[in-house]
């Protein structure tokens, strides 16, 4: 075999076409004699959410046949894990879906936690959802600014970003940093919040109701934003079902299946909220499902805040959890717990664990295997961007150009996710 | 969560449907159960769980390979189900060797669950899998012409050549 | 005068070496383009002529619309190059022979004595000779018939345009109607529609009522701007 | 200046429109050069017009503007038509046209 | 007859051309305004979108970033153009050329004053002409190849897309912005745009044309492919659309063309509908109102911008040729009728 980088880009860039499928076009009605146009939509593009690239068949605007092409940002982060400490570990796993890295960290520490048969305090699960769901709000924020950025409403995508911010800030607050925090810890969080911080996440989501409402106004009451989205990109549920989607996306079509209703996690089932679901599942259904979540998040969250129970933020368990600071200038085995943990980290008992949990754009799994070393033997996230991107094709034939894109945009795929 | 006897029945339901060795192992460990299944009878084995009226695991939550590299078979591919219906998870494991992998022995189940199609993909990508009667089983984010399966655990990290202007001269087999 | 003059021989030289273009240039869209310059050159000359209204007309009706009708056939068809190869019978050696012979007509027609009555300025015109108001006043009084049946003409070409240009599969697909259909999908089924039959029963879900549920409103029915902001907003 | 010559200059593209008429194969440029020889008797039209200070001559080339407006629409539908059918678009073979 | 620049233009003359100087002055004036005009509505477009998204916008160069557009202009000048393997460069370079020319030309029959305003008899404006609307849509027509060239000859596919849709909605929407200028023509009598603004001192055309502004406003929006009818060049589905492969000051040109295409539209708006330079106070501050009318309605094109998502291509047309035609066309039969009657 010659060597591949001896054929030139071009060719290279040609190996991958539409001859290469079985039957192009499928499930459309081209006539024989339509001009068809190939085009590359990516890996960079305005519209694709990162380097996504789409081999579109276009018929004049129509879009006939759509085939997503990924991997421009693999990044090995899975393999990468292998090589880490599980508790550094976490900070790969947040830059998967680097939108909702809370989730990430969250469903990594979770299936070590369950691995380790490791109890997590009542106050850390408080403290994980009250996070948890900031990060959804943030993320459905940052997705309805891309999202009308993409349908041409510009200004969208600055009052959105002006309001995740505002949550970035409480991230800050809390963790230390705006994005990918680390904030999650095996066996609870790293640290309690503080002062201040109740009150400043009170003041946002009471600021946060006001401006969803007039989001809404300068949206849903607009007819060319409405036109756009109605009776577009509607997949039938079952199809939906079967190709695995699930999040807001399935909840558009009617199906109420959320896990944090449906197998509690994280004491999920302390709080009082509501599964939006949409009724016919096109576009419109979709906003309309992420913008009603982004109320029962702040709902949940509030709840949380109210609820807040007293006691650890973490599990006293000293082989998982670094002993606090002053303990080390006291006690000696809280120093040699502190340096067994930081050169060595906590070796877990062999076994594998699939933790799923619902993520903003839906089923979020981990999957970790554990050999008995401090190391993951593997780590796999079923990441819901990677699931979900399955059905732009259905969505998106036989469409326009222009409903591709709404398509994409509603679709929410986060690229770090999907190529991991 | 599925419990240790619901396990059991799920177990000899399946091995009564398809056949007595159509499950090896069953395992319950950290409240996940998963069946052992051998790679020639998975997709029997799936078709079945897919489709029982009983108890119908209707969604494939995720479809994902493993090297467990020390221990034989090497390969795995594990198949999370899950019932909406029952709101429970059920793994469904099967373990192949490498050449078995390589070989096709696996079948493809994205005529059961269409959601596998870019999963086996990427299980094909990363640990070299040939899911017999795939319809495009190619590199899914890995290049098109990489060689070898990074994920496989005698795979080495680190020390991919990345090319730029600077060091194309250096970069092995360039001028080939 | 000599403006005026300077003006009309580049004008001229414009409009000879568009029609040459169109001629010789073998790529349909450098065609269809040169054309355009000839008759942006014309429109010059029309104004020197004191046509203004038909100068405006001419960029308006001929490049603005004739042409652009050009550009997309071409772009359709797909800029096929002359073919080449052996010629089709006699019409290929007579052509150029009929073309040259009408070239030597017309000029010992023109260069000859015929244009004598012709060859002044012209005498002086009204302020109002070739604008709008005059023209309007000779279609509407003196040319009235010519005036309707043009109208007319228009109208059987737009309809013959129609006709033609229509993909054959029967009259219900024609016209315009068909990319907009394109992107709709047939009606979903009462399934998928209807949220209790639909959701898979977890024991707290429940929808909030983002839509009326769809027997109450069909999809048919909704109205767009208002649906979906009925329950969720107040809270 | 003169209104022979734009009298003149007319002839000549009528003369060019003509050769095109007859020489090229193409019906979309025989489309464009009948434009020529139109837009030339649009040229002495209103040449004359000029000449004898009378409106008459410019109605005249609304009319054939509009008469080229439809020949162009019938001729270009005629020609897509022909492309659809998967005719070739030569003016020399179009003998499956004859019926 | 006697002055060169005068015969050109003396057979379209409807008032007297004043002498020479007069013209050169106006020739002056008129670019000096358009080199103005548009990177002042760069700024203030830049500065008000910052306002409306609640960012700042430009505020580094200068007081109040007001030297913003100079600093754009000099990094756009020294940028590279690159030309496509697949592209026509000689065609590439004439593109923006056109687009840019067609905008220009047109500013010359704005009337920014009344005749006479400021002593002597000829019109503030480059030239009054008796086409005056043909004009202004003869060269609106032309400002289509600009944009169709541009993109054809990119040999980019995105490009090519881009302006056959650029073909597609210019050709559409130059029918309704034609059939509401009708109907003012009509109801001035006149065809130049003097004429209807002076036919315009007693009641505004936007009162009894309520429905032709309306529809011209629309179709100038689509016809200076503004959002949300911009889809000639939709950045998020054809990347620029027709100007995806210009660079450089190429597209910097294509870029002051399209403002300038805002005031020229808001201008020709203003004059017809908005009685141009009538407004209180004496006759010389007829400029002034002129202005103030075209600057209202440049912010909103600008605040429309901020605001509208874009429109779909197939509610483009079916906007275009099922709402806005038969509306224009009703105006005018309207318009027309009560003319006759009244």
């Amino acid at each position: 075999m010659s060597s591949p980088l001896s054929v030139p880009y071009r060719e290279r860039e040609e190996s991958v076409t539409l001859e290469r499928l079985e039957a192009p076009l499928a499930g459309t009605e081209v006539e024989a004699d339509a001009e068809l146009l190939t085009i590359n939509i990516g890996p960079h593009h305005p519209a694709t959410h990162g380097v996504l690239r789409l081999l579109c068949t276009l018929e004049g605007e129509v879009v006939r046949d759509v085939v997503p092409l990924i991997g421009y940002v693999h990044t090995g982060i899975e393999k990468s894990c292998e090589d880490q400490q599980y508790w550094k570990a976490i900070t790969f796993v947040e830059r998967m879906d680097y939108l909702a890295y809370y989730f990430n960290a969250y469903a990594f520490c979770a299936a070590v936690e369950r691995l380790l048969d490791e109890e997590v305090p009542p106050r850390a699960q408080y403290l994980r959802v009250i996070h948890m769901e900031l990060n959804r709000i943030a993320s459905h924020l940052f997705w309805l600014g891309t999202a009308a950025l993409d349908l041409g409403a510009i200004s969208m995508l600055w009052w959105s970003l002006r309001d995740r911010d505002m949550i970035l800030d409480l991230f800050e607050m809390s963790g230390g940093q705006r994005l990918h925090t680390r904030y999650f810890q095996v066996g609870g969080v790293i640290e309690d919040i503080p002062p201040g911080f109740e009150r400043k996440t009170r003041d946002f989501t009471a600021n946060m109701r006001t401006r969803i409402g007039q989001y809404e106004a300068l949206l849903d009451e607009n007819q060319i934003f409405v036109e756009r989205l109605h009776e577009v990109g509607i997949v039938p549920h079952e199809r939906l079902k079967d190709l695995g989607v699930s999040g807001p996306l399935l909840r558009a079509t009617g199906d109420s299946w959320d896990l944090r209703k449906a197998m509690p996690y994280c004491s999920y089932e302390h709080f009082d909220f509501r599964i939006p679901v949409g009724t016919v599942g096109d576009h419109y259904d979709r906003y309309r499902v992420r913008i009603a979540e982004m109320r029962e998040s702040m709902r949940i969250v509030e709840q949380a805040l109210d609820g807040l129970p007293e006691g650890p933020f973490i599990t006293d368990n000293r082989k998982v959890a670094l002993p606090p600071r002053h303990e080390l200038a006291t006690s000696m085995e809280a120093l040699i717990y502190h340096f067994k943990l930081v050169t060595e980290g906590f070796r877990v008992p062999p076994g594998e664990v699939y933790e799923a949990i619902e993520s903003p754009r839906g089923e979020l799994g981990c999957f970790v295997v554990a050999d008995g070393s401090s190391k993951p033997a593997r780590v796999h996230m079923r990441d819901p961007s990677f699931i979900n991107l399955q059905s732009l094709h259905d969505m998106a034939q036989d469409d326009l150009i222009a409903d591709l894109i709404a398509s994409i945009a509603m679709l929410d795929p986060i690229l770090g996710g999907i190529d991991r | 969560m599925i419990d240790p006897t619901g396990l059991e029945l799920v177990a000899r339901a399946v091995r009564g449907a398809v056949g007595d060795g159509s499950v090896r192992d069953t395992v319950h460990a950290h409240g996940a159960a998963t069946l052992d299944v051998p790679p020639e009878d998975v997709h029997e084995v799936l078709g079945f769980l897919h489709s029982d009226a009983d108890e119908p695991f209707d969604f494939l939550s995720s479809l994902h390979g493993c090297d467990y590299f020390p221990a034989e078979p090497r390969l795995a591919v594990h198949y999370q189900l899950l019932s909406t219906e029952r709101r429970e998870r059920l793994g469904v494991r099967t373990r192949v060797t490498v050449e078995a992998a390589e070989s096709g022995v696996v079948p493809t189940v994205t005529d059961l669950f269409p959601t596998a199609d870019f999963q086996e993909k990427e299980v094909f990508d990363f640990f070299g899998v040939r899911f017999a009667g795939h319809e495009d089983l190619r590199r899914l984010h890995m290049p098109e012409d990489y060689e070898g399966h990074p994920q496989r655990r005698d795979f080495p990290i680190g020390g991919e050549p990345v090319l730029y202007t600077f060091n194309e001269q250096r970069v092995p087999r360039w001028y080939e | 005068m000599l403006f005026e003059q300077i003006l009309f021989f580049l004008a001229a030289a414009g409009a000879l070496a568009g029609a040459v273009g169109v001629v010789v240039l073998r790529n349909p869209f450098f065609s269809v383009l040169a054309l355009v310059g000839h008759l942006l050159a014309l429109a010059v000359l029309f104004l020197l002529l004191r046509a203004e209204f038909l100068a405006a007309a001419q960029v308006v009706v001929y490049a603005g619309a004739v042409m652009v009708l050009y550009v997309f056939v071409v772009a359709y068809v797909g800029g096929i190059e002359e073919p080449l190869g052996p010629s089709a019978g006699s019409l290929r050696v007579l052509g150029p022979v009929f073309a040259a012979a009408l070239l030597v007509e017309v000029a010992i027609a023109t260069v000859g004595s015929g244009l004598r009555a012709v060859d002044s300025a012209g005498p002086d015109v009204t302020a109002g000779f070739g604008s709008p108001q005059a023209i309007g006043n000779l279609l509407m009084l003196r040319f009235l018939i010519a005036f309707e049946v043009a109208s007319y003409l228009l109208l059987v070409a737009a309809v013959a345009a129609v006709v033609l240009a229509r993909r054959r599969r029967g009259l219900e697909e024609a016209g315009g109607e068909r990319v907009y259909q394109v992107g709709r999908r047939p009606e979903r089924g009462p399934q998928a529609a209807d949220p209790a039959a639909a959701g898979t029963g977890s024991p707290g879900a429940e929808p909030v009522g983002e839509r009326e549920p769809a027997d109450e409103a069909g999809p048919a029915e909704r109205e767009p701007a208002t649906a979906g902001t009925g329950a969720s907003r107040e809270d | 200046m003169g209104i022979a010559w734009f009298v003149v200059l007319s002839a000549f593209i009528f003369s060019i429109g003509a050769a095109g008429v007859l020489t090229r194969r193409n019906p979309l440029v025989i489309l464009l050069c009948l434009e020529l020889m139109l837009n030339a008797g649009n040229l002495a039209l209103i040449a004359f017009a000029r000449a004898y200070g009378n409106g008459d001559g410019q109605v005249f080339a609304l009319v054939v503007m509009v008469v080229a407006a439809c020949e162009v629409v019938i001729g270009l539908g005629l020609i897509v038509a022909m492309y659809r059918n998967k005719l070739p678009i030569d003016a020399d073979q179009m003998s499956e046209l004859r019926g | 007859m006697s002055s060169p620049l005068a015969a050109v233009s003396s057979a379209a003359e409807v008032s007297s051309p004043g002498p020479l100087w007069v013209q050169l002055v106006k020739a002056v004036v008129i670019f000096a305004l358009v080199l103005q005009l548009a990177p002042t509505l760069v700024w203030l477009e830049r500065r008000l979108l910052g306002r409306f998204q609640s960012r700042l916008g430009p505020n580094r160069v200068g007081p109040a970033g007001l030297l913003q557009p100079v600093a754009d202009v000099i990094k756009l000048v020294s940028k590279e153009s690159s030309t496509p393997t697949t592209a026509v460069p000689w065609m590439m370079a004439i593109a923006p050329v056109i687009s840019i020319g067609t905008a220009v030309l047109t500013l010359a029959i704005i009337p920014f004053g009344a005749p006479g305003a400021y002593g002597g008899e000829f019109a503030l404006a480059g030239i009054d002409v008796s086409i005056g609307i043909l004009y202004f849509l003869a060269f609106g027509s032309l400002a289509f190849y600009g944009l169709l060239l541009g993109g054809w000859a990119s040999g980019s596919k995105y490009s090519f897309l881009g302006s056959m849709r650029a073909a597609a909605q210019l050709v559409s929407y130059e029918v309704a912005i034609g059939l509401s200028l009708l109907g003012v023509a009509i109801a001035a009598g006149s065809l130049s745009l003097v004429d209807i603004v002076a036919a315009q001192d007693k009641v505004w055309f936007v009162v009894p044309q309520v429905v032709g502004f309306l529809i011209f406003l629309v179709a100038g929006f689509a016809e200076a492919a503004r959002p949300p009818f911009d889809l000639p060049e939709a950045d998020a589905e054809l990347v620029a659309g027709y100007n995806t492969e210009f660079g450089g000051m190429r597209f910097g040109t294509f870029f002051l063309a399209e403002y300038l295409e805002i005031i020229v539209i808001s201008a020709v708006a203003a004059a017809v509908f908005l009685g141009g330079w009538h407004g209180p106070g004496p006759e010389f501050l007829g400029p002034t109102w002129m202005f103030l009318k075209m600057a209202v309605l440049v912010l909103l094109f600008i605040w429309v911008r901020a605001t509208v998502p874009r429109l779909r291509y197939d509610q483009l047309m079916s906007l275009g040729w099922k709402i806005l035609l038969p509306l224009a066309t009703l105006n005018v039969l309207v318009t027309a009728t009560l003319v006759v009657l009244l």
